[in-house]
């Protein structure tokens, strides 16, 4: 440990720490462009230029280590002199097309202008004309005038996506970024390089002109793509809802957390929110025997009770098989429990469907389970692997014999884990067949009712990782037409068989499931915001306990 | 019954015609004579084959659209006083009229018609009554509107014209205790006489105070600017707010024809009515000798029109102080009524009884 | 995309100088020179190469290459003119000689000849002013240059 | 030291009666009252006058001239190949104080050096305060409100939206502005003169 003083606050560091990172822990933000705590230390932008006493000149704060007793001024008129003069050299080329640039409003560029420099330009030369509007990759527009050379997404390409596509040509006023000729900045991690360009050189074509970013707000969230369960922020357009189509998540973008994701997400997780506005999406609940057929939730659930009742009193409580989802929260999952297994009796409830093709998988975050609470419904013991039910494959094959009279469906597509014309002969041999998700499917198109269930960015909950984290959603948009979080679904259809469901919000379910559910218990529902918790200290499940076919 | 319906029904017919064309025409006076004030132009849009007559047809212009337009009326109000009230409103302006003489006697082949609807010994007690149920049309309409702004409206009015009702009566004692009657032709013959031979004896060189707090009470009566706390049109809101259509325009029209009402008492009691100064049943007899010979008719008419031109000339003040004076604010108004015109009016009746005591 | 490979004598070349540094990254630079003496430019064919010798993905190459102007990327002719415009060689007239030798050789200046016999180009100070106007053919100075000397010197080289 | 002075001083008995103000004021528009009827009568029997009865402009057929700051209904500028000059950056719907903007950005593939262009900028009248705040905050001088049109009235809410056709369509109409040469002096405006003609 050495002891610096930074702006008169001394603190205690460990040795080797930067001086940048020391100023941080001090709570002191020096400016910078390429210092990313992820990235390797290049220190060529020159803008967090500092005074350290008994040194001869201003030093940078990004590649200076801390020494002991050394003392640190980032506020100095010198500094503040420097800081200045860096700015106006990044800006004698910069094209300051702010207007149409997408980065405005979070461009550390006009950031650290408002803040340090605010300078009239002395330049009379002409600005060197650079590539605009490149498409350098399917996720990724490269502006050359724009960048400052800062190095960024060069190393990411070489540290984190070790892909190389990026490089810096040429020299002086004509150096330029560019990726390798003859390649495409099409990694599966490419997304980030915008995340951490620092002005608007790199932009994402998929946010591309589709609104501007203060019209957006933030809320917390885990991605749901996969089982690594990366934290989010989302960010929704909630003041100007007639831009891009209506929709109403702009764009994902990757949270710091150190334990799961540090500051990346894949390109798969941060473009695949699409659902969540699309035309597929189920407005309200629907009959579809016969005619197509628009109810409210009370004659919905009525007449599935009356039905579902039906099957039970003629058939038996073996007749009806539940499919729950790893998609679903570990509320949702609980209050399934609640009402099919404790409330009803069901038996052969399970969630697990293995895909067809496996997923795409890497060693970095993208796991080949593409659910993200597979490891919160194992806990929760809603899956004939951890009861005495039947699997799903077992279910559709007693459905298709007609042992299974009534299947209630959630979120899965089986056409994915199965040959359609098993499941269609399995569906239609149903005397009930309910759906429940939020977007339409195959099969949807198969079941009697069809229920619609908020998307993740409507409702709130937790999400159980691959490595048993506990981390949690937020409810960044209001749900969709009618439909309502799946545990709301399960809560109205427990009400009409008389089943207590005493839950009010998520928080109170949470608080049930933390008291009845072993692997949960003594969770603080206050802790899991933020970085969320972990179950068992991070170990990660055998990859032989998911199922990836 | 010295005359026949025939006559009752032309003077009736006059009477109507008299007050409902001013009435109508002041609606236009009021647009055209505050455009003057104003160096404005006024309404002049309104035309018939391109022909403007100086803006005259907005009357008749408001008059169509008032009874064309959809008379609304609110689903809680109660629906018979609504229906009611302004036409209780209206029909107590206009009857008042029937005691107001517009000239003396006219000779009609042998019947001696008196110029005046009903010869009535009591008008002026009958003025009283009529003027004090003119709130009820007011006060009702508000109540029945079953709105709170309106009703608050019809508060204001009742307590207004309540309180400047006591002033009303009070300022016109002085009067008739020197007239010493109440029949109004007889206080308007009363004032054919001369002083010193020369100035008419009219009840304003009699009464200067009593004529100012009347005149200032009889605004006050016809609820219109500086008195219009109760309609307040503008921003306070009144008690006609949930009245369109021809229900509102009685309402409107009411104070058109009180106007007319208080300038005729007026000329009445304190500007000889008909009387035109030197003019006798016979024809002029000038103070300084000449006199020229008419016949009866011809003073007759020479009568009306000078009640005529002294109710016009009382109409013109009116709107001339309407759109002089900002309204007063309510506890003006109140303090106004209580304070200082019903004292000096108790003060003028003291002085007027002592100075006649001391006169006889 | 052919394979290109160094000759034996230019591969024991650069072990020798791979072992001078502590990286093998290092020794970039006397790669390329190598290279380009060995493949005459260098393509990206070769820029893949090097990489592939220096243990570097190949863009890295590539961004040492673009940012040293004097590595050829492209052919080059097997004279190379390198006339001086310095400003003692300008007021000795090297304009005279550049369009002499343009008009010579029948290119524009930074033009090579389709045979690849001849490179043209004009650059900055070579250093020796003292003998302006002067040019760089391959590695030889050329001094106190008349457009007769440029002449002779086009005649013996040919 | 601020020296402060009760300016309500008591009124005297006289003034309490408000009598000598009513009269003052009343004596004040009578004689604007006979002045004007006067004048009117003159004029109605064709004698001209120095000074006019009314001040009134004949609106709808006289048109008073608008001075040079005045803001009226908005228009976009263009550039000189016709395109709109508006590059969509949404600062005037950002800074818009009635939120009455409404920008759906679009790109501009054809010229790079542009990029973004408005695919549709509506603004909806009903709600604009003509605060000018979007002129001044267009950092392409895209839009402008000089276009001299104040009759803007509609039988719809709809009809009241003005759209990026519409706004490009329309055209500055300097004549209806006073215009100053450099020293302040007017040098033109159409409209003042057909003002002396207006008394009806």
């Amino acid at each position: 440990m050495v002891k610096v003083t930074i702006d008169g606050i001394e603190i205690e560091i460990p040795k080797g720490t930067t001086v940048i990172q020391a100023a941080e822990q001090a709570g002191i933000e020096i400016p910078r462009y390429c210092y990313h705590p992820g990235l390797s230390i290049v220190g060529v932008c020159r803008i967090c230029l500092v005074e350290i006493e008994r040194m001869p000149k201003l030093q940078v704060a990004c590649y200076t280590p801390a020494t002991e007793g050394m003392v640190v001024h980032t506020n100095t008129e010198q500094v503040l002199e420097a800081r200045q003069a860096v700015m106006e050299f990044l800006l004698v080329n910069h094209p300051l097309d702010c207007p149409v640039c997408d980065q405005a409003g979070e461009c550390w560029l006009q950031n650290f202008y408002m803040q340090h420099a605010l300078h009239d330009s002395r330049m009379f030369e002409n600005k060197v004309k650079k590539s605009k509007a490149l498409q350098i990759g399917p996720n990724v527009m490269l502006d050359s005038e724009r960048c400052i050379l800062c190095s960024r997404c060069v190393r990411f390409c070489d540290e984190i996506s070790k892909s190389n596509e990026l490089g810096i040509f040429n020299r002086g006023d004509r150096a330029e970024l560019q990726p390798y000729p003859g390649t495409e900045l099409d990694n599966d991690y490419s997304g980030n390089t915008i995340d951490i360009c620092p002005v608007g050189a790199l932009t994402d074509r998929d946010f591309r002109f589709r609104t501007r970013v203060w019209y957006l707000s933030e809320t917390e969230s885990i991605c749901p793509g996969c089982s690594t369960g990366c934290n989010i922020n989302v960010h929704h357009n909630d003041q100007r809802t007639y831009k891009a189509g209506g929709s109403r998540v702009s764009r994902l973008k990757p949270r710091y957390n150190p334990d799961v994701n540090e500051w990346w997400m894949c390109d798969a997780g941060r473009y695949g929110f699409t659902h969540v506005d699309a035309d597929s999406r189920i407005l309200a609940p629907t009959r579809s025997i016969g005619e197509e057929q628009e109810m409210s939730w009370g004659e919905a659930a009525s007449e599935i009770m009356t039905k579902l009742r039906e099957v039970i009193s003629v058939h038996g409580k073996e007749s009806v098989g539940v499919i729950l989802s790893p998609q679903m929260t570990n509320e949702d999952l609980f209050v399934a429990r609640r009402f099919f297994r404790d409330g009803l009796g069901l038996k052969h409830i399970d969630f697990e469907v293995a895909p067809l093709t496996t997923g795409a998988k890497d060693d970095f975050l993208i796991k080949a389970d593409k659910n993200p609470n597979t490891a919160g419904a194992r806990l929760l013991g809603v899956g004939a692997r951890q009861g005495s039910g039947m699997t799903v494959a077992e279910m559709l094959e007693a459905a298709r014999k007609r042992k299974l009279r009534a299947l209630y469906i959630c979120h899965h597509d089986l056409a994915n884990g199965f040959a359609v014309d098993v499941v269609e002969e399995a569906l239609t041999a149903q005397d009930l067949v309910v759906f429940q998700g939020p977007n339409t499917n195959s099969t949807s198109a198969l079941a009697h009712y069809v229920l619609p269930a908020a998307a993740f960015v409507e409702k709130t909950g937790s999400f159980t990782n691959y490595a048993e984290r506990v981390q949690m959603i937020h409810t960044a948009v209001t749900p969709l037409g009618e439909s309502k979080a799946d545990w709301q679904i399960f809560r109205s259809l427990a009400k009409e068989a008389a089943i207590s469901v005493p839950y009010f919000e998520a928080e109170d379910v949470f608080q049930a499931l933390t008291a009845e559910v072993e692997a949960f218990s003594g969770l603080p529902y206050a802790g899991l915001a933020g970085q969320g918790i972990a179950l068992r200290d991070g170990q990660a499940l055998p990859e032989s306990e998911t199922v990836v076919a | 019954m010295t005359e026949s319906i025939g006559i009752v029904l032309g003077k009736l017919a006059f009477v109507l015609l008299f007050v409902l064309n001013f009435g109508g025409v002041l609606t236009w006076v009021e647009r055209k004579q505050s455009a003057l004030m104003q160096d404005r132009i006024g309404a002049n849009r309104a035309a018939i084959f391109g022909f403007r007559a100086i803006g005259l047809f907005h009357g008749i212009a408001d008059a169509v659209k008032m009874f064309t337009k959809e008379s609304f009326r609110p689903a809680n109000a109660e629906k018979f006083i609504f229906t009611l009230a302004p036409a209780i409103s209206v029909f107590f302006a206009l009857i008042g009229f029937a005691v107001i003489p517009f000239g003396d006697k006219l000779l009609l082949g042998g019947t001696e018609i008196n110029l005046q609807l009903a010869p009535l010994n009591v008008g002026v007690l009958y003025l009283f009554a009529v003027a004090g149920m003119a709130v009820y049309g007011v006060v009702l309409g508000a109540w029945a509107s079953r709105n709170n702004y309106a009703l608050l409206g019809g508060l204001r009015a009742a307590a207004q014209m309540i309180s400047y009702e006591v002033a009303l009566g009070v300022s016109i004692f002085g009067c008739i205790m020197i007239y010493q009657t109440v029949d109004l032709q007889e206080i308007v013959r009363w004032q054919g006489g001369y002083w010193g031979g020369w100035l008419p004896a009219w009840g304003v060189f009699l009464q200067p105070v009593g004529f100012i707090l009347f005149l200032t009470v009889g605004i006050a009566e016809t609820k219109r600017i500086p008195f219009d706390a109760p309609e307040g049109e503008s921003e306070i809101i009144g008690y006609n707010l949930e009245y369109s259509g021809m229900g509102f325009g009685m309402f409107l029209l009411t104070d058109f024809i009180e106007t007319v009402m208080i300038a005729a008492i007026t000329v009445t009691l304190f500007f000889g009515g008909w009387q035109v100064p030197y003019l006798m049943p016979d024809g002029f007899h000038f103070p300084w000798g000449g006199t020229v010979e008419l016949a009866n008719w011809a003073v007759a008419i020479l009568q009306v029109v000078s009640f005529t031109f002294k109710v016009i000339f009382f109409l013109w003040l009116q709107m001339t102080i309407r759109w002089t004076l900002p309204r007063f604010r309510y506890d003006q108004i109140m303090r106004l009524g209580w304070k200082y015109l019903l004292p000096i009016s108790l003060a003028n009746i003291v002085i007027t009884g002592f100075l006649i005591l001391m006169l006889k | 995309m052919s394979k290109v490979a160094f000759s034996q004598e230019s591969l024991s070349e650069f072990e020798r100088i791979v072992a001078q540094y502590p990286e093998r990254r290092a020794a970039m630079l006397p790669t390329l020179y190598l290279a380009e003496k060995e493949f005459g430019h260098i393509s990206p064919e070769v820029e893949v190469y090097v990489g592939e010798l220096l243990q570097v993905p190949a863009i890295k190459v590539r961004e040492v290459l673009t940012f040293y102007t004097l590595f050829a990327s492209k052919p080059r002719g097997k004279l190379h003119f390198q006339v001086c415009r310095g400003i003692s060689c300008d007021l000795r007239g090297c304009t005279k000689i550049i369009e002499h030798l343009q008009e010579k050789l029948n290119l524009n200046s930074e033009e090579t000849s389709a045979d690849l016999a001849y490179t043209l180009s004009e650059v900055e100070c070579l250093g020796a002013c003292e003998t302006a106007p002067m040019m760089q053919l391959n590695d030889d100075y050329h001094g106190d240059l008349t457009t007769e000397t440029v002449d002779l010197i086009l005649d013996e080289k040919k | 030291m601020i020296n402060v002075h009760d300016k309500h001083k008591p009124l005297t008995f006289i003034e309490k009666t408000y009598l000598p103000a009513i009269v003052s004021g009343v004596l004040l528009t009578s004689r604007h009252f006979f002045v004007n009827l006067t004048r009117h009568i003159l004029r109605a029997f064709g004698v001209k006058l120095k000074n006019m009865a009314a001040v009134t402009i004949q609106y709808p057929e006289f048109l008073r001239p608008l001075f040079p700051r005045l803001r009226t209904m908005h228009r976009l500028t263009r550039r000189e190949d016709g395109t709109p000059r508006c590059v969509a950056c949404m600062m005037c719907e950002t800074v818009c104080p009635a939120k009455c903007i409404y920008i759906i950005a679009d790109e501009k593939l054809e010229n790079p050096q542009i990029e973004k262009m408005p695919r549709s900028f509506d603004i909806d009248l009903g709600l604009c305060v003509f605060c000018g705040y979007c002129v001044e905050a267009c950092p392409e001088d895209a839009i402008r409100m000089d276009t001299g049109i104040l009759e803007i009235s509609n039988y719809t809410r709809n009809g009241m939206i003005l759209d990026l056709e519409t706004m490009l369509s329309l055209e500055p109409m300097s004549s209806r502005y006073v215009q100053y040469d450099r020293g302040g002096e007017v040098v033109s405006a159409d409209y003042i003169d057909e003002r002396h003609r207006s008394d009806a």
